[in-house]
């Protein structure tokens, strides 16, 4: 009942409470994440300054696993700098190809170390790291021109 | 036999409810589990009567020879048909229809032509002719059904003195309507068109009889059918086979080959390039004499029955929408529905944990999903192998799926 | 283990063996027999992980892509690939040399531009090239080898600034000889061409690494490597498959499909469509591992024995002409032979009279019969499963056939 | 063994006689037959003359069933009608399908009858039946303009 747990102990939450999704009013990075297979659809406004993710928020239709994994991603990048931000992107890929991580890098995910299960639905993985895939393009973009990326099958 | 032991009869073909005892498997639409007397068939193949095919004067080469021709014959049979000759062996649907597309479209179709192609057809009978349509200016003309993915009277319309190919799939995979294909056929022979039938859906539920139907070409694959992957068959008529240059060319399919000229065999080698798959044709044919031992009809009076008591149970469910139509003989053997509130993905991934293998998405049908202003759905697809419990039990795991929801029903 | 041992290990894994115990069966080259390993793969896949790759939530259809997906690293890594992308599944070398053909060829080949073919090629790697040809206007250019098909270093020559492509049988079924690649992708390169190998003949074999060979593309089938029939492998660069067109197109390999435009999915599975082979990339995954467990230096050493062997005892022979190098290093696992006053079939019958099964004929290379001035050979060709009394017996059966024909050797 | 009979019995006879294998002076019909698969290429030469078979005879190259069954054809038909000619060919080829045949009409295929067993060998079927279906067209046309036959996969 693996499934069952993923989606009882955070997607709900996230899910009903909805805090993220909405559009920034000065975004200065867009990105539009999409995965034909599902049909889901989202789009991550991010607010760069000085260094800091000053502000973050998404919009869009996704499966309950896409959209919660963004909002987690959200809360939990939101006001950090863009190199912290940058490791748990890494961290966080890392975690679901199977990668062991050390205790403080695990850690340091919060709730989104709950989608570790995602290891063991290979068919949703590309759901839990959409969200986790467009803050990498913006994180590694310099300009906030808006791009549109595709994820292949590999994670 | 009572109900319960036809069912569990049934079930004991198949060996992989001994293996996954616990399997509910809805998901038949998307590939057939396989029977007993299959799995066996290809076994002996592979251990005593394996060789390549046509080529050779040993034993093992005879043998598979003798396979290979007479599958042809079965398969000839087991649709209708009267001539070998119009029987070619591909590896699924997909390659029988892009050979269609490809030898015959591109060969005889020029700009201004028109290609009718029912919209809720599956990807495979329409990236293809988009692709003629790229190549050769023929246009692309969508039949729209309706709501319950019934096609309107007045869509026939759209077949004119301009449309060279109609394209249809019998039964569509994305919403389960099945049609009747003669009205298509004859409106397209009126016009002077070639009428295509997807049969993927149809092929082992239903009787088929290319001859009654008056089909030009029709497609399916053996893995849908209980037969294994990597073979499926393309019907045509001879004197359109005979008509049509090869698609894939090289070994086995050509009589003299120099360095600057080939004479082609005829067909249907024509249309088979390379070592053949044997062991698919041996497995399908196995699958075949499954089927008339159970018998077609018996296929369909369980699957109708089973159609009938799914629509029953899942109307009982208030968050539950059905697509589709609403009378039990326009269906297939599946039903299409979503659950309010939770992404078909959500519910298919939940009610995999509880055993239950459904399917989620476009099912290859996007264009048929943008017409009915879908993203995605729930699909339950069921053979002989499934029972009323299997039904059961999906309803019970639904109102769970939706209480992992939050929701109280 | 000593020699004997050890050959009746390698049998020991063929139950074709124990089913058919007199069978010397000397056409591995056509088709291989198959060990149990693979035949049991193929039944576990059927009986307990079958499902619809790529599509599905549900742990059949997740065991699938697991399958399917991992057997495309095992692939890779067995031809010393480095990204398992390059790694395109296909029904069998045909449909892979068929996919360069319609997809690069077609797309990137103009007037004037040249395909150079080594003519000992295979049928599958000519027919596709004369379509090629003829559609884009591109000219055919032929390698000529010699006698023993050699390729003499003067055809290098025809290798130019308007050679596109250059394509080659690694080892030519059609009189044995094995080529040093590396050459020819060289020269290929130098003049801005691609290069193809037809490693049909190699593949179980010999050592593929094709990042050493620096190939663009090569093709070989399961079939002849102890793995099912039905599935085949193109390994093409990175680079290039990127920037072709589909050539099957339907289910799976798309993105987006709208009614008049459609995205396609990222390399390999562009070139994937429809509902694919697992259980034939299940068998080949097990034959892979059998070849690997026997070891490709052990197989190599006894066929390597058996070349010899043969040559020498087939030398014996006053009425036998044998074809092809002398040197046992320019050789693959095949010697072609006439029988003296004796048409090949007819050689080829009575040896399977006596429950040997060679091949007899053009072996699918008509252009390299017409160059050598022949117009059918005798071939056997083998592998683990044969020892040096195959060997024996065959010899034996060859006095007798030209007893039957009235010959007093 | 018997592949090795169909061949001791007829064959070498035939083979080595060769008596069949040479061109005609005045053919009134001349038909080419070929089996690719074999690489089998003979040519049936005959003399019509008021609806009998004056003469006939054979060049070319094949294997030993498919020139024994043309030599042996040759002998059988030579001098005959074209009706009775016509039914041997009709009568030959129901036997290589495997067809019974009354007692009488297997008599009628005299040497011929040995060709039975290709039944058995399928793979060479299109050998021993290539100069009766020379035949057949010979029979069935009118004209005598030279014609090519290639056999397909029924017999
Ligand atoms: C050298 C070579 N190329 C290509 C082929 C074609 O392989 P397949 O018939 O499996 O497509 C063969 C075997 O028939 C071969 O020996
Ligand atoms: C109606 C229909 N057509 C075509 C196909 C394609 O079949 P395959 O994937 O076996 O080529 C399918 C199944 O996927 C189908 O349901």
């Amino acid at each position: 009942m693996m499934t069952d747990s993923i989606y009882t102990e955070i997607i709900m939450y996230h899910n009903k409470e909805g805090h993220n999704k909405h559009l920034l009013d000065h975004p200065s990075h867009v990105e539009r994440g999409h995965n034909p297979n599902c049909g889901d659809d989202l789009t991550l406004q991010v607010e760069v300054e000085a260094g800091f993710i000053k502000d973050a928020s998404f919009v869009g239709n996704g499966c309950a696993i896409s959209t919660a994994a963004m909002s987690i991603m959200i809360d939990l990048v939101k006001g950090k700098s863009v190199e912290d931000a940058n490791q748990l992107v890494k961290d966080y890929l890392e975690m679901i190809r199977g990668h062991e991580l050390s205790a403080e890098a695990l850690e340091s995910l919060e709730d989104a170390q709950i989608f570790a299960s995602l290891q063991k639905m290979p068919a949703r993985v590309k759901c839990g790291t959409l969200g986790w895939h467009c803050m990498r393009v913006v994180l590694e973009s310099q300009d906030s021109s808006e791009s549109k990326i595709t994820l292949d099958h590999n994670i | 036999m009572n109900e319960k032991a036809l069912e569990s009869a049934y079930r004991a073909h198949f060996p992989v409810f001994r293996v996954h005892p616990d399997l509910i498997y809805l998901d038949h639409a998307a590939t057939s589990q396989k029977p007993l007397s299959v799995v066996e068939a290809i076994q002996n193949q592979m251990v005593s009567e394996n060789g390549s095919p046509h080529r050779g004067a040993h034993q093992l080469s005879v043998k598979s020879t003798e396979i290979y021709e007479g599958g042809r014959q079965q398969v000839m049979a087991f649709i209708g048909g009267l001539d070998p000759r119009e029987i070619v062996f591909t590896k699924n649907t997909t390659e029988s229809l892009n050979l269609i597309a490809y030898s015959y479209g591109m060969t005889f179709l020029k700009p201004k032509d028109e290609i009718a192609i029912l919209i809720s057809s599956h990807h495979s009978n329409i990236v293809p002719w988009q692709v003629v349509s790229q190549k050769t200016g023929a246009k692309l003309v969508y039949l729209l059904v309706d709501q319950e993915g019934k096609l309107p009277e007045t869509e026939l319309k759209k077949i004119n003195e301009r449309t060279q190919i109609v394209t249809f799939p019998w039964v569509s995979n994305g919403i389960g309507t099945k049609l009747e294909p003669r009205q298509l056929i004859k409106k397209a022979h009126e016009m002077g068109a070639i009428a295509i039938i997807d049969a993927a859906q149809v092929a082992g539920h239903e009787r088929i009889n290319v001859i009654e139907l008056d089909a030009d070409f029709l497609a399916f694959s053996g893995h849908k059918m209980f037969a294994p992957q990597g073979i499926g068959v393309l019907y045509g008529k001879y004197e359109l086979l005979d008509k049509m240059p090869p698609f894939l060319t090289g070994g086995d399919m050509i009589e003299y080959v120099t360095c600057f000229e080939t004479t082609y065999e005829a067909v249907p080698k024509r249309f088979e390039a390379g070592t053949q798959n044997v062991s698919g044709v041996k497995g399908l044919v196995a699958a075949i004499d499954f089927i008339e031992q159970i018998g077609l009809d018996a296929i369909k009076t369980h699957e109708h029955k089973l159609t009938q008591y799914m629509m029953m149970r899942l109307k009982e469910l208030s968050f539950i929408t059905i697509y589709g139509p609403e009378t039990l003989n326009d269906r297939g053997a599946l039903v299409v529905f979503n659950v309010e509130g939770i992404h078909p993905h959500d519910v298919a991934s939940i009610l995999d944990d509880h055993g239950i293998a459904i399917r989620a998405g476009h099912h290859c049908t996007q264009p048929l999903m943008q017409h009915l202003g879908l993203t995605a759905t729930c699909r339950a697809s069921y053979s002989i192998y499934n029972s009323e419990r299997d039904v059961d039990d999906l309803v019970k795991a639904l109102y769970k799926v939706r209480q992992v929801f939050g929701y109280d029903d």
